[in-house]
């Protein structure tokens, strides 16, 4: 019985909901920001922080985005591509206006701008439902794509539309641009995710997160019950949106450095729903551990061969790689249709029960 | 019940676990003779409806699994066919919660139910029109959409569809649960005759114990995935413990619903 | 029985409703009337409009006839949620909890209506957005308690067995604080011992909140013994409307609906 | 004013005043419009069956096409070849009832979904792991030459495919329409605990129509790879075949049809005469907002079953 | 990681290219003769100088984030990490170009890439040598004006120009207007978005639009289908025109003969003639004429993989010239790229002779003012009909100078003195 509340009373509603309520979650918490803040920028080669863990971060805010839409109200939305490029467009053009304006306020405002987007394409929502309103979104998705790329005022007129993330410091030390390291990317990256995670889970445990699953789970109900689709369902897609767009604004500033709008193709979007879909539809933490398993599983599929010391051909490499990919993806559904957080949490359960089985 | 030759369905000690963790079912008996009502009995979340799902082979499809136990059908182990498999050999469940197909007609809905049958058209008419006799209020529904008629409606559609597989055994799921009163007797009437004309056998999980018991030739009783009682319909309906909980008497008489937020003497079985 | 009980004045007036789908007529011409602090059950066979009826009072069907007074109001077509605002609150027939909830966030959203921080609060959770959680969560609780549902807290409710799950559901209307409440076969499928329960906790509700409660029942039983009055509906027509006792003895619901005479 | 005028009066004079040409757009949309519903057509099929929305519809036409061309490749003549790449597909189906499907009965449908994303990377890889990630030229003998009618150029192979577009698309309306199986296709849809307790065979029915599915796009996969040769980004075509199909509805084989004529017509008329005013290339977010206003009228597509909402 | 080997050690060459996805049909036979001749290299000479040659792929898919995840993964390889990177993609150019600074690594984008970065004042490690997409479309007019007679010849013709909806294919588009401009052309640009199977629409405008010549900025699969799409509307082969990406023996076979007549630009010569493909066959490929075949030798892309590496292996050569017969460092052959001179003599005794234009890099120059050819598809092979076209670099040249200054004032670069 390692993992179990009992001793553990809540003497008052107030830690009764407390994020973590349980003292072995608190600790693993507490170890995993260590973890962050401390061990992997002082141990990471910069191949894993650029590579690897910086991307899983930035994935991982637009995972939460997404999962707060698709999760948590049950909207799902494929223009997630599209409401990062309108975060990444965004900050692009406010950090080369105001060239004096500090990268945090920045990203947010991008992320207000993106939640404006958002809304716009939310509306529709309230009349389309399920996986038409999943295709409806791709409008959202390709419209956004095609006006970054013809709207030359988005990318400062450059002839090849690609936009590149000027050099800006922070603290004396340069967060974005080519001269900044791949450590103070991470650090400025990891702080914006770990606050907004913060804030994401402190969302769904209010009354507007209760009022987006209400409207998740049966929206009919939920209506007569006096839950307004109209503020639920936007507010969703808003606030989704704002962190897909601070998602798409890191992605140029602390990941890429320089991008064109094709980075933001439908392809992304996908990944983020996938991420969003195995690692568990609602859920703060499967929108982690999707976007670990999302990023990083390519990655070591690519490198085990060499790893292995087998010297495969890339392009049968790669083929070996989609396939074990796709065969993953359907094992871990199969496994657990509810993500893998759900997974962790029946471990959590045998833990408690450990060690009877039932 | 004695271990003698004509059971039609015997289930032996089962457990069953949803989600690998949820133990439901502990270890849970019972038999259906030929042409016999069943009564199971029991409270909410007893497993009643586990048990009738672990016979049909619904479980899986809810992540459930039989993990001891057998379940033999006219004498041969059942447990690992496909429910279609079973409802050609004549095993069909009405499930809890009606489940109908909500963007087929009412009339669509009841065909469904013939799909395992070979019998031909006019055989699958005649039981058609059947159904319809037994529920005229359908007959007014016909073309509507299954999602769009009433809860009671959709049960006597969900009721009607197994009737249009022609099966020996029909495992029941709160046949009554949303049926106006007359109906309800109706359809226990139908339960009936069809156990009388066709020989049909019913296993019924039910709430509406004195129903049941009324129709029923034996019961079970299921609390928290054991069987704490079973015996004789009449035995049963007679038990002093069974009246005043499943049936609502004390001493002898109905009690008001006014008056039971006075007095209450909670349900314990000590066995 | 209802000599002491202090029934007061109209609370909910349904005027000459007419509703249809289609060809399909699910309600014709029914008036009716529910006054504060009283039980009224309507009745009828399967398919004679009740569900309906109660979906058009709150406002998620829209008939194409007739007015609905409430509360000294007027209105012929509303929202849902203005209904809501409005203080009716109701359960369903087929359980319409969300099912990816605990019973206690189940709960909760009952009191969404009542919980007025901006998310801006609500994202950093501290302060006046914590203190009114808080404040509700108390308020919660005590139904949590009224219900004796204390164990199932933290539950998902698609895991419930039926009858509790009925009964967060109750809990979840009664979290509105509503003045009119519509129960849809609350005690449908439950057992005699589950059915004495949730008929203390309406009861329990009528007498110390005041709530008015508007109730649909096929256990005649249930509906005799709570309902100070009774509107028996039969092919969307009303047939009948009175107390109990003169109901049960009126030939056309016993032809229409009861079969026998009952008791 | 001269903005107004712009958009919304010269682009119609421009339309009368060149009337052949215009009858010459019309005409290519809907031609490439039927080439859409060839690839809609197979999503429909799953998802009124099985309720699934099979995401996996453009990699098995990738799959079908390079199975078909790499045959041919290996000098199997071309009759031989398509119907080895049909056996093929209902191996896929088979395989993908038993992997896949089986174990994920009575899931949400978005689990569903996800599982076909993992089937579409499967097939991808698969495909390209044995058939190569070159370009494949197809020539199963249809006739491509340009004739001119009335002043508009057309081409043979246009007509050919929509006459196999229209051919399919009846046979397939009529086997849902009067087989036991059409019934038991859209009750399983509905719902896979019940269905499967009335008895319907999921397992049988799934491989029936995934078959279909496999054969329908093995068909789509001849169409476009004639037009463009075989190759990765066939399954690429898919996500021209979704506007199609939310405009259609997710579950009405002659709306696959009629949607892609519409997003065909709609798509081209748009970009030739309103693209050129705002930049071009609008065709493909174009489908999409035309698939919107229609669904904002009717949520379930033009043709697709009701959205039952009650309480 | 680097530094340390003074000893002979080994030269290292990422490539980061794609042999699978949408544009494998062009990654494919690129990958192969650039590999190839590294191959050579070593089987034949014992690599450059005496030092051995290491090489490794990265498959990207066309990706720019996985190629910016090869780039990282690759840039410190081999003793004294990557030589010089190919990213072989418009976008992986853009992405990669502000950080080879900083990781002192050169990029060389062959005839792709940021346009910009030909003015080696600004950007010191970027190469966009032997010309580029702008030098190609002042090419182009050139060519055509040629065989209107004379460019003065080109008032009130038409020009349609189908390009591939990204950064890669909108780079020409200010050259084709300027130019418009100046020698009164009419100009109609249509955009045909990723990957390029429906091409109907665009084509419809081209028939109304009745032009005099189109010019075709494809990848991939979209170049076939246009070529088809062209067939399809009669328009006259020798008048529609490709760019040196649009210009393959993939493109063209899928339409059979309909395709013959076809024109594209290139930069080396077509077919598998020269010394250097016999000592491929038979160094790399032990003599088996079939494998070579399979690899595509002498194709278009396949000669354009050689000619990549030959700039590659010769910069690295230069560099040796300067700082000894060791492996060299991104950094030394950087300075390798920048005083690259590739004389006729030097390309002949290579191997090579006839099959590339001579060509000398500067300090300041980075494109080095690459001059285009012009291939004819003639149903079996491509024949060059028109061979060096001058690129107009009084022009040209000043266009790249203005946007290397736009690009160097927003990322607060100061441009070098040369
Ligand atoms: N899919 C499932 N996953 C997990 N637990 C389940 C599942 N289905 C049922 N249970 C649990 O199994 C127990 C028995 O449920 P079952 O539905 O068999 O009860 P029942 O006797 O039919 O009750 P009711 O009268 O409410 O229908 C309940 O406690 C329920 O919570
Ligand atoms: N949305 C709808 N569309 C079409 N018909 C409907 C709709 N809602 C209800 N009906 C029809 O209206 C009639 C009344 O239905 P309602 O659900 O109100 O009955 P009910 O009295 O609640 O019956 P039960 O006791 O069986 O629940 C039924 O015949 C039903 O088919
Ligand atoms: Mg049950
Ligand atoms: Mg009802």
């Amino acid at each position: 019985m390692l993992y179990r509340e009992s001793g553990q009373y809540k003497t008052n509603y107030a830690d009764d909901q407390a994020i973590f309520p349980l003292k072995q979650d608190r600790w693993l918490m507490a170890i995993a920001l260590v973890v962050a803040f401390v061990v992997i920028p002082l141990t990471s080669s910069e191949y894993m922080l650029q590579a690897v863990i910086i991307p899983f971060l930035i994935f991982a805010l637009a995972a939460i985005g997404l999962n707060l839409l698709a999760g948590y109200c049950g909207q799902i939305s494929l223009g997630t591509g599209g409401f990062m490029a309108v975060g990444a467009y965004a900050a692009y053009k406010l950090a080369t206006s105001f060239p004096d304006l500090n990268m945090i306020v920045v990203f947010l405002l991008s992320g207000v701008v993106a939640a404006f987007v958002g809304i716009m394409f939310g509306i529709p929502s309230l009349r389309i439902k399920g996986f038409y309103l999943a295709v409806a979104t791709l409008a959202a998705q390709f419209f956004l794509q095609w006006l970054f790329n013809k709207v030359a005022w988005f990318y400062n007129y450059n002839p090849s539309g690609t936009i590149t993330a000027p050099p800006r410091e922070m603290f004396g030390f340069m967060i974005t641009g080519p001269a900044a390291t791949a450590e103070a990317r991470y650090m400025i990256t990891l702080v914006v995710v770990v606050v907004l995670a913060l804030v994401a889970k402190n969302l769904t445990r209010g009354h507007i997160g209760r009022s987006w699953m209400a409207i998740r789970d049966m929206d009919i109900a939920a209506e007569i019950i006096g839950i307004r689709p109209l503020h639920a369902k936007l507010s969703a897609f808003a606030i989704s949106s704002f962190y897909c767009g601070v998602a798409g604004a890191l992605f140029v500033f602390t990941w890429l450095g320089s991008v064109e709008t094709e980075a933001f193709a439908i392809t992304v979007s996908f990944q983020v729903l996938f991420m969003v879909i195995i690692g568990g539809l609602g859920s703060i933490l499967g929108s982690f551990i999707g976007a670990a398993f999302i990023t990083a599983v390519p990655i070591l599929l690519t490198n085990a061969p060499q790893f292995f010391g087998f010297n495969m051909p890339i392009d049968l490499q790669k083929h070996f790689e989609v396939m074990i990919f796709g065969v993953l993806i359907i094992f871990f559904v199969i496994v657990e249709p509810h993500g893998l957080a759900r997974l962790w949490q029946i471990a959590k359960e045998k833990l408690r029960l450990w060690p009877f089985p039932y | 019940m004695s271990e003698d030759g004509n059971m039609l369905l015997s289930v032996k000690n089962i457990e069953v676990v949803y989600n690998h963790v949820i133990l439901v079912l502990k270890g849970v008996s019972l038999e259906v003779p030929e042409g016999g009502i069943v009564a199971l009995l029991g409270a909410n979340g007893a497993g009643k409806s586990t048990t009738l799902k672990s016979i049909s082979n619904l479980l899986r499809a809810e992540r459930g699994d039989v993990t001891k136990g057998t379940i033999e059908y006219m004498g041969e182990q059942v447990d690992s066919l496909t429910p279609n498999a079973l409802v050609s050999k004549g095993v069909i469940q009405v499930m809890e919660g009606r489940h109908c197909f909500e963007h087929l007609t009412v009339e669509e809905n009841l065909l469904t139910g013939s799909y395992t049958r070979k019998d031909g058209r006019a055989a699958v008419q005649r039981d058609l029109d059947m159904v319809y006799s037994y529920f005229p209020r359908l007959v007014d529904r016909q073309t509507s959409l299954a999602g769009y008629v009433s809860g009671g409606e959709q049960q006597m559609v969900a009721i009607g569809r197994a009737l249009m597989a022609k099966p020996k055994l029909i495992l029941l799921d709160e046949p009554s649960m949303g049926l106006a009163p007359q109906l309800v007797e109706e359809i226990f009437e139908i339960v009936h005759r069809l156990n009388k004309d066709e020989g049909v056998s019913f296993l019924l999980a039910e709430q509406n114990t004195s129903v049941a018991l009324r129709y029923a030739s034996y019961g079970y009783i299921l609390e928290n995935g054991r069987i704490v009682m079973d015996g004789d319909a009449d035995k049963l309906a007679s038990n002093e413990d069974v009246k005043e909980f499943y049936l609502g008497m004390a001493a002898g008489e109905r009690k008001s619903f006014r008056d039971v937020k006075h007095y209450r003497r909670r349900k314990r079985w000590l066995a | 029985m209802t000599e002491t009980r202090n029934i007061g004045d109209t609370l909910l007036k349904v005027d000459n409703i007419s509703l249809s789908f289609g060809g399909v007529k699910a309600i014709t011409g029914v008036s009716l009337e529910i006054r504060e602090r009283e039980i009224c059950a309507i009745i009828g066979p399967n398919g004679a409009g009740k569900t309906s009826m109660l979906n058009v009072i709150n406002g998620f069907y829209h008939p194409q006839e007739g007015t609905i007074t409430f509360g000294g109001e007027v209105r012929r077509k509303m929202r849902p949620h203005l209904a809501a605002q409005g203080g009716i609150a109701r359960t369903f027939q087929n359980v319409a909890l969300f099912t990816g909830m605990s019973t206690l966030d189940n709960i909760m959203t009952g009191r969404n209506l009542k919980m007025k921080r901006n998310f801006l609060w609500q994202a950093i959770n501290i302060g006046p957005a914590r203190k009114e959680e808080l404040e509700h969560r108390e308020f919660v609780e005590r139904i949590i308690d009224f219900l004796e549902i204390e164990a199932i807290r933290k539950t998902p409710v698609g895991r419930l067995p039926y009858g509790l799950q009925k009964r967060v559901e109750l809990g979840r209307a009664l979290a509105a604080e509503p003045k009119l409440l519509l129960l849809d076969e609350p005690m449908a499928g439950m057992n005699v011992e589950e059915k004495e329960d949730m008929c203390r906790f309406i009861l329990d509700t009528n007498d110390e909140f005041g709530t008015t409660i508007g109730l649909i029942e096929h256990d005649m039983g249930v509906v005799m013994d709570l309902s100070d009055h009774v509107v028996v509906l039969d092919h969307g027509e009303k047939i009948a409307d009175g107390v109990p006792d003169v109901v049960r003895a009126d030939q056309n619901v016993i032809d229409a609906y009861l079969g026998v005479a009952h008791e | 004013m001269e903005v107004l005028n712009a958009i919304f009066v010269l682009p119609f004079v421009d339309m009368f005043s060149e009337p052949i040409f215009f009858a010459e757009v019309v005409v290519g949309g809907l031609l490439t419009g039927v080439m859409y519903s060839l690839v809609a057509l197979g999503f429909v099929l799953i998802f009124k069956a099985s309720g699934v929305f099979n995401f996996a519809q453009g990699a098995m036409v990738l799959f079908a096409a390079l199975t078909l061309v790499g045959l041919m490749e290996k000098g199997v003549p071309v009759w031989l070849a398509l119907i080895i790449a049909a056996g093929v597909m209902v191996i896929v189906a088979v395989i993908i009832e038993k992997l896949v499907l089986r174990p994920l009965v009575n899931q949400p449908d978005i689990i569903l979904f996800m599982a076909t994303i993992g089937i579409t990377f499967f097939l991808e890889g698969f495909g390209e792991t044995v058939w190569g990630s070159d370009i494949h030229r197809l020539d199963v003998g249809i006739p491509d030459a340009p004739f001119e009618i009335g002043g508009m150029l057309l081409n043979e192979f246009d007509i050919w495919a929509a006459a196999i577009g229209a051919a399919m698309v009846g046979g397939l309306a009529l086997f849902f329409r009067y087989t036991v199986i059409g019934r038991a296709l859209r009750a399983v849809a509905d719902d896979h605990q019940a269905a499967l307790s009335v008895g319907i065979p999921l397992k049988t029915i799934w491989i029936v129509v995934w078959s279909v599915a496999g054969f329908v796009g093995l068909v789509a996969g001849i169409m476009w790879g004639t037009k463009s040769g075989v190759q990765f980004s066939l399954s690429l075509i898919a996500l021209k075949a979704l506007p199609v199909l939310i405009l259609g509805g997710f579950t009405s084989i002659p709306g696959a049809i009629v949607g892609g004529l519409i997003i065909g017509v709609g798509e081209k008329v748009a970009e030739i005469y309103w693209g050129p005013l705002i930049g071009g290339a609008i065709e493909n977010w174009f489908a999409y907002m035309l698939a919107l206003v229609f669904l904002l009228f009717r949520p379930q597509g033009l043709f697709g079953e009701k959205i039952i909402e009650r309480v | 990681l680097s530094s340390t080997a003074e000893a002979a050690g080994e030269q290292f060459f990422p490539l980061i290219i794609y042999r699978t996805g949408p544009y494998a049909v062009g990654g494919i036979p690129l990958a192969n003769g650039y590999g190839d001749y590294l191959k050579l290299l070593n089987a034949r000479d014992g690599g450059i100088n005496g030092v051995k040659i290491k090489f490794e792929e990265c498959e990207t898919q066309y990706n720019t984030k996985v190629g910016i995840e090869c780039y990282e993964k690759l840039k410190n390889k081999g003793d004294v990490g990557a030589s010089v990177f190919n990213p072989n993609s418009t976008g992986i150019t853009y992405a990669l170009i502000p950080k080879t600074p900083i990781d002192k690594v050169p990029v060389h984008s062959m005839g792709y890439g940021r346009t910009a970065a030909g003015d080696g004042r600004v950007f010191p490690w970027a190469f966009t040598f032997p010309t580029s997409y702008w030098s190609q479309a002042a090419a182009f007019i050139n060519y055509v004006g040629e065989r209107e007679g004379g460019k003065n010849n080109l008032k009130g013709k038409k020009i349609a120009f189908i390009y591939h909806n990204s950064g890669y294919g909108k780079e020409p588009l200010p050259t084709f207007t300027k130019l418009s401009k100046k020698y009164g052309y009419d100009f109609k640009a249509l955009a045909v978005d990723h990957p390029g199977q429906e091409q109907k629409a665009a084509w419809l405008q081209v028939r109304r639009y009745k032009p005099d010549y189109v010019f075709l900025t494809g990848w991939g699969v979209m170049n076939q289908v246009a070529i088809k799409e062209a067939a399809a509307i009669r328009f006259p082969m020798d008048h529609f025109i490709g760019n040196w990406w649009s210009g393959a023996e993939a493109d063209v076979l899928p339409a059979g003969k309909s395709a013959i007549g076809y024109i594209a630009a290139t930069f080396n010569q077509p077919g598998a003639g020269t010394q250097a493909h016999g000592d491929i066959v038979k160094h790399v490929y032990g003599g088996d004429n079939a494998a070579a075949n399979k690899a595509q030798i002498g194709q278009v892309l396949y000669n354009r993989g050689i000619i990549n590496a030959i700039y590659d292996t010769e910069a690295v050569r230069t560099a040796m010239g300067k700082y000894g017969n060791t492996a060299m460092s991104g950094e030394q052959v950087r300075w390798g790229l920048e005083n690259l001179n590739l004389t006729e003599a030097r390309i002949a005794e290579l191997g090579v002779k006839g099959f590339m234009g001579p060509i000398s890099i500067s300090c300041a120059n980075h494109e080095g003012g690459g001059k285009v050819m012009f291939q004819q598809w003639s149903g079996t092979e491509w024949k060059i009909v028109k061979g060096w076209t001058d690129t107009m670099q009084d022009m040209i040249r000043p266009m790249i100078e203005e946007a290397a200054a736009a690009f160097a004032k927003e990322n607060k670069i100061t441009p070098r003195k040369c």
